[in-house]
């Protein structure tokens, strides 16, 4: 009785996905190996997590800009909590989160609250996060080794580090809260027709702030990740990092304009870029080609996604009649 | 003629319109009225058939090629830019001066003109349209399109947000336009405005052409039942009413309500049981004065006292979810603005207000259950969709109404307040819309409806109180008053503001 | 096909006899002058001498530690037999060169030193071919100073905060103005970017009027602070000194409107660097650190 | 009998930038000079123009990330034409802005044929004209001396550079087309409401095409500006610019949603910047604090700017009544 709609939807971006682990694989005899399929593993899941992030706050037709300095003064939290004071992991876990949250509670309270474009509270934040995270570090890398190798190292029995499971459990999850709850109602509501949601009597101002506070939250994990996989606190990380995220998030489909959006296709985004940038360095192709390429892919990318609805329909018609 | 999107919605339609006629079209909402005139602007291309114009084979490829040829169209959604003036809006098509400039005086020159033809000579042609009601951006759409060289003018539900002294003048307008030998198609739900306006009367079911009758032999039994079978049985109303003095209880005293710019000093009673009508002139701040206590806009001064502490406390709502807290409901005027979700599917938007009490502790929401509460409410409302997953801008404009409506019959308040609640409505559904008030009504709600239509107000509603001016003008006995009376109080306070 | 199945060492550091050695060229960045000449040099060095593959790669934004990282995993999933790296961060890139070296690649060290401290600790050596940047800012510094005299007012324009080679380039400039006596009025960064570092020593030079001497942390810097003293009208009042010797800076140097930079042989940093993996391939002994000539850039 | 609604509009961010004019001239004692005023000068007219093409971009609801690469790709075309081809600097110019349009003109063509988010677009130009740059360049500077002075210093009868004035033009001109042409009324149509312009008979492509054009171009301008200011052609110049811009757009009020705005306060919403940037590297604040002042001063200002209205009657009535 419930249309599907999800699969064909996805169809034209997997099918990017597969052209272009194709040509990759044409291109370098290295590519299809398991070697670069856990290279791969091992990278994405900080993307995966902020960018999850980026779909909600993109759904309700905000920005968070704010996203890559946060996740650098997470992991310089988490950095200085360990190498200076000694503390264990899950506090430093704790305290990164905790700082991720706030920044973005202070996103979203600042800016729905004052009804302030996302834009400008969030680039306010990408600087003062830096600024925070370089004023923790003192403007020094930390470097904690072992401390924090757990995070990106693959379980024996799964052979995936628990990064990966965690940053794919996210996207389910917050798949399934969109789609599934009220919560993803809201936003969806919220970012069609915001008016329409205060008028019919949800105010939706607790739940714009919910929405940066989660993406603040993400931009924190994604920092935990991201120590687990250098298992250095960099205050330097993720410069420019907002921008591969939100790229991410509309290769996958979602408006800017708010209101629809997918964590599954942002997803896909996600390991699009990735395979780009991972078959690109393979083939170790020069630093204009590279960005040439990357860019024009990044195009194409969405183009071709635009007839996935014809080409959806065609696919479908196919597999029916077989 | 041919046209089909999800399913077929217009089929083998013959139609011709002669020139210098008003020739009206019919339909229940959904039946394709609408859709038949996208085809003929060139706005949606036929998927078979031809059409002719003026002897030559006519297929536009673009509103615009339509409108080189001589066809204009006021679409029955609003297309107006809310940032640019009323001038701008009037002339968009045509701002240019020399080298691209905007030739700033003559553009707001012939605003003034195209205003006067509607006589509208009080507006100030550079307010922003933002700054207007629903009912003056509508004027502004047809002051547009008639001001225009035209051979034949369509208006898709010109009225549906103005009030009997606009729809005079405009009346006035399109029979000079026809003495002219301009042919109109003209489509409205309001049948007395076919009786006196058309000169045949085309009648769409589903997509058929059902008949085309001279206006003499169309008598609006015969209309209705050419396009839907039977009305609903007009229940005897008025002697259900309860006659203003009765001791109905008062679930809301609105006392002395105020907003700033538009509103001022406003009393009144809203009673169980009771439909309280609101008229006036557009503009004459009957929307303000419904949001004001819906808590939608920030009121500037007054009261409100429920009934349930027993009138004694008085609060203003400061949000809408205070004012539902309190028990009022309120359906907008402006269902794309300010009540609808466009890009979103049918039973989203019905049920937008119970996803908290559909989903468990988690929130996570039970889809059967969902899909049983939309089911329900539509049929309920008789809306007529295809499927309740469907994106809900594919509903004609009568069915969105519906969707608005049923989404907060299923809040289940004490208070309701309608703000033109039948705009668009096809006769049937108006009907219908019009009985299930009166039915809340009976259920011991309390109901408050605006409506431009004096006919509809006097018919629906208990008492009526007409607004002039931002100023309450007098309260009727809905069961004793005439229109006359109620049209003179709607002008009561303007000539008084004007020489103050 | 995975690698890691096997005991590595057998599989990658011993090259096949039919396929030749893959040597991994990984970079701070491939859109900068210095990198490009080390690139160029390495190139000339593979069509010299051949007898190895080439592949070279650098990253978009010299302080994105997180994209050298995941170059090295891509080159270790090329089967690299070797990796020459000019790491991003002294730290963070340890960690992944381990995971490399218990694949059997060799690594080596150029441009920028790990730091000795966690090599101790994880166990491991990795040879450094490269200048020492806080001696060579030093070297830069001394010429300066030898320009100006006792007490005079100069300010530092830094690269990034907390890139190494920026605090190093500044401790060096520091040294030098210290043992000169100089009054540092102002230390400022201005992220290794011609424009930011224009803006940063135009307002440095209103605030200190008497300004005789600014130091700049590469060459970019220096050029946008040539441009804002040239357009403070002081050209003739302050010095500038950079560091890089990139082509441009040089032009200005020959032009009198800076005072010196420093040249570290980018092209010969590469070409050492595939000597020393070459070599450690062959033999298995891993050689002594090998400090490579700063040379100071006058008129 | 015509309204001037400017300058109350304005008033806000007027307010707002006295107020950092007056902190900085007393926390430190050479803000208040000429010097300072003759060095902002030759700093502004790059991101002006950069901005003046952004305003325009946003105000039809579109978005140009790429403003930054296509300046540094002008840059580098003119300092190619100059240092290695010989050629004087007039076709060096016209070089440079040739290319900055045809940029502009893909921007626009693809987005607004196909339908395609200009945010994916200019993010494929954003790499694809940095690519650009470094090919051409061979990503070396090119200093080219005396040949560009002209651009950037001062004219003697004037006291300012052609640069400046050049800038000021442009923010008079795109003000006046803005408020005063048809062209103007289409940005702020298309901008509001797409589908509106579309069924009142004017095809919305052209002129979406057109103001993209024109943001290539502008950042062509400020290019060749860049140039004159710094002597150098720099491949890797204007990276992050994109930001900047759209942050001086938005303080100056412009809306990220279309359909509002205006050049005026743009150019306010720049001189704010300029002044923060200044005013705290006069001061020789560290760079933590700078960026964490930065960030809250682009808050603060858009904040106070929301009371601008309320502030402006006020004002405007004390004003009156004197
Ligand atoms: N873009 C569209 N896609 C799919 N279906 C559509 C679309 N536009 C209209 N329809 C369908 O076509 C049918 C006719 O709609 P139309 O708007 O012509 O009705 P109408 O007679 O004008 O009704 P109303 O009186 O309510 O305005 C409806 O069932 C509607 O759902
Ligand atoms: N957003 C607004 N800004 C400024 N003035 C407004 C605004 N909305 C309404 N008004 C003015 O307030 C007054 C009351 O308007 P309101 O919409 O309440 O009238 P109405 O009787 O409901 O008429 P309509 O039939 O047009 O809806 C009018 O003079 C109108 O121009
Ligand atoms: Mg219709
Ligand atoms: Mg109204």
């Amino acid at each position: 009785m419930h249309k599907i709609k999800l699969p064909w939807n996805s169809l034209g971006l997997v099918a990017v996905l597969l052209a272009l682990v194709l040509f990759f694989s044409v291109s370098s005899e290295y590519f299809f190996t398991g070697v670069t399929f856990r290279t791969l593993a091992n990278q994405i899941p900080t993307l995966t997590v902020i960018a999850v992030g980026m779909t909600y706050v993109l759904l309700i037709a905000g920005i968070d800009l704010s996203v890559g300095s946060v996740m650098a003064l997470c992991s310089a939290v988490m950095g200085v909590v360990i190498a200076d004071m000694g503390m264990p992991l899950p506090v430093a876990i704790a305290a990164g989160l905790v700082s991720g949250l706030l920044a973005g509670l202070v996103n979203g309270a600042v800016s729905a609250r004052w009804a302030i474009p996302s834009f400008v509270v969030t680039l306010g934040m990408l600087e003062i996060a830096r600024g925070g995270a370089y004023l923790v570090t003192n403007s020094e890398t930390r470097y904690l080794g072992s401390a924090v190798e757990v995070i990106g190292s693959p379980i024996a029995a799964l052979g995936v580090s628990p990064a990966l499971i965690l940053a794919i459990l996210v996207v389910i999850i917050a798949q399934f809260v969109l789609s599934k709850t009220v919560f993803g109602r809201y936003m969806i509501a919220i970012g069609t027709n915001e008016e329409a949601v205060r008028l019919t009597g949800i105010n939706p101002v607790p739940w714009k702030i919910l929405v940066f506070s989660l993406c603040g939250l993400l931009a924190g994990l994604g920092g935990v990740f991201q120590l687990g996989y250098l298992q250095t606190a960099d205050p330097n990380a993720g410069i420019g990092l907002e921008l591969s995220a939100i790229a991410a998030v509309v290769i996958g489909g979602t408006s800017l304009a708010g209101g629809r959006g997918s964590v599954v296709n942002t997803f896909i985004g996600v390991l699009i870029i990735a395979v780009i940038q991972t078959g690109l360095a393979q083939m170790g192709v020069s630093e204009p080609s590279k960005r040439i390429i990357t860019g024009a892919v990044i195009i194409a990318a969405v183009l071709f996604d635009q007839f996935r609805e014809p080409v959806g329909k065609w696919l479908g018609a196919r597999l029916s009649r077989e | 003629m041919y046209k089909s999107f999800a399913s077929p919605v217009l089929t083998n339609l013959d139609l011709d319109i002669l020139p210098g006629e008003i020739h009206a079209l019919m339909g229940s909402n959904g039946a394709g009225k609408s859709t038949l005139c996208n085809l003929i602007t060139g706005i949606h291309p036929p998927n078979a058939g031809n059409m002719e114009f003026d002897g030559q084979p006519h297929a536009p490829a673009t509103l615009k090629a339509a409108e080189t040829i001589g066809i204009q169209m006021v679409m029955q959604e609003l297309n107006l830019f809310p940032t640019l003036s009323v001038a701008e809006n009037l002339s968009f098509s045509s701002l240019g001066g020399r080298a691209g400039l905007i030739n700033h005086s003559s553009v707001v020159e012939r605003a003034r003109h195209m205003l006067a033809q509607l006589e509208m000579d009080d507006m100030d042609p550079e307010t922003p349209v933002s700054a207007l009601g629903v009912g003056h951006q509508q004027l502004i759409e047809i002051a547009r399109a008639i001001s225009q060289d035209v051979k034949l003018l369509i208006l898709d539900e010109p009225t549906a947000s103005l009030t009997d002294p606009q729809i005079e003048t405009l009346f006035k307008r399109l029979n000079a336009m026809r003495e002219k030998g301009v042919s109109v198609i003209y489509i409205s739900h309001r049948m007395d405005e076919i009786a006196r306006i058309a000169d045949r009367v085309s009648v769409l079911r589903d997509g058929e052409l059902v008949a085309t009758l001279a206006i003499a032999d169309a008598a609006p039994d015969t209309i209705v039942n050419l396009m839907a079978g039977e009305l609903p049985e007009q229940d005897e109303h008025s002697s259900h009413k309860t006659s203003a003095e009765t001791s109905a209880e008062v679930l809301l005293r609105v006392e002395g309500l105020s907003v700033a710019g538009s509103i001022d000093n406003v009393s009144f009673d809203i009673r169980a049981g009771e439909v309280l009508g609101i008229g006036g002139l557009i503009g004459s701040g009957r929307t303000e004065l419904l949001r004001a206590i819906f808590g939608a806009d920030k009121a500037s001064g007054g009261r409100l006292k429920f009934a349930s502490d027993g009138l004694s406390s008085s609060r203003l709502m400061q949000s809408p979810r205070e004012a539902i807290a309190a028990g009022i409901g309120l359906v907008v005027e402006d269902r794309k603005d300010q009540g609808l979700l466009l890009g979103d599917t049918i039973s989203s938007n019905i049920c937008l207000g119970q996803l908290q009490g559909l989903s468990n502790r988690a929130g996570v929401i039970a889809a059967d259950k969902e899909a049983a509460m939309a089911t329900d409410a539509a049929q309920e409302l008789q809306i007529k969709y295809d499927d309740l997953q469907q994106p809900v801008t594919q509903l004609s404009g009568g069915n969105q109404q519906k969707v608005l409506i049923a989404r907060w019959l299923l809040n289940d308040l004490p208070i309701l307040l309608f703000d033109e609640p039948t705009r668009g409505v096809d006769a049937r559904a108006k009907a219908s819309i019009q009985a299930l008030l009166r039915e809340l009504a009976a259920k011991g709600k309390a109901v408050v409806v605006v409506s431009s239509e004096t006919d509809e107000l006097i018919k629906v509603s208990d008492r009526i109180l007409v607004m002039s001016n931002g100023r309450h003008a007098g309260e009727f006995n809905a069961a004793d008053v005439t229109e006359e009376q109620l049209l003179e109080a709607s002008f009561k306070h303007y000539s008084k503001a004007q020489h103050a | 096909a995975c690698g890691s199945e096997q005991p590595a060492s057998t599989e990658t550091a011993a090259p096949d006899a039919e396929k030749p050695v893959r040597v991994a060229l990984i970079m701070k960045s491939l859109a900068n002058e210095f990198f490009i000449n080390m690139a160029d040099g390495a190139r000339a060095h593979q069509a010299e001498n051949g007898g190895y593959e080439l592949v070279v790669n650098g990253i978009k934004n010299e302080s994105d530690l997180a994209q050298q990282v995941s170059l090295v995993e891509q080159m270790m999933a090329t089967r690299v037999n070797v990796i020459v790296i000019a790491p991003a961060d002294s730290k963070g890139l340890l960690p992944v060169v381990k995971r490399a070296m218990d694949e059997g690649i060799v690594v080596v060290n150029i441009d920028n030193k790990f730091d000795n401290a966690i090599l101790a600790d994880m166990g491991i050596r990795v040879p450094f071919v490269g200048p020492d940047n806080r001696e060579g800012a030093k070297l830069v510094g001394d010429a300066l100073a030898a320009k100006l005299e006792a007490g005079d007012q100069v300010a530092i324009i830094g690269g990034i905060p907390g890139a190494f080679n920026a605090q190093q380039r500044q401790l060096g400039f520091e040294d030098a103005m210290q043992a000169a006596n100089m009054e540092v009025v102002s230390t400022q960064a201005a992220d290794w970017e011609q424009a930011k570092a224009a803006s940063v020593a135009g307002a440095i030079l209103v605030e200190n009027p008497e300004l005789a001497a600014i130091l700049a942390a590469n060459d970019s810097m220096a050029l946008g602070a040539v441009a804002a003293v040239r357009q403070a009208g002081k050209t003739d009042d302050v010095l500038v000194v950079g560091f890089d010797n990139i082509s441009a800076a040089n032009d200005l140097v020959q032009s009198g409107e800076m005072l010196a930079t420093a040249d570290q042989f980018g092209d010969q940093l590469a070409v050492f660097g595939i000597e020393y993996a070459l070599q450690i391939l062959a033999s298995g002994d891993i050689p002594e650190d090998r400090k490579t000539p700063i040379e100071l850039i006058t008129k």
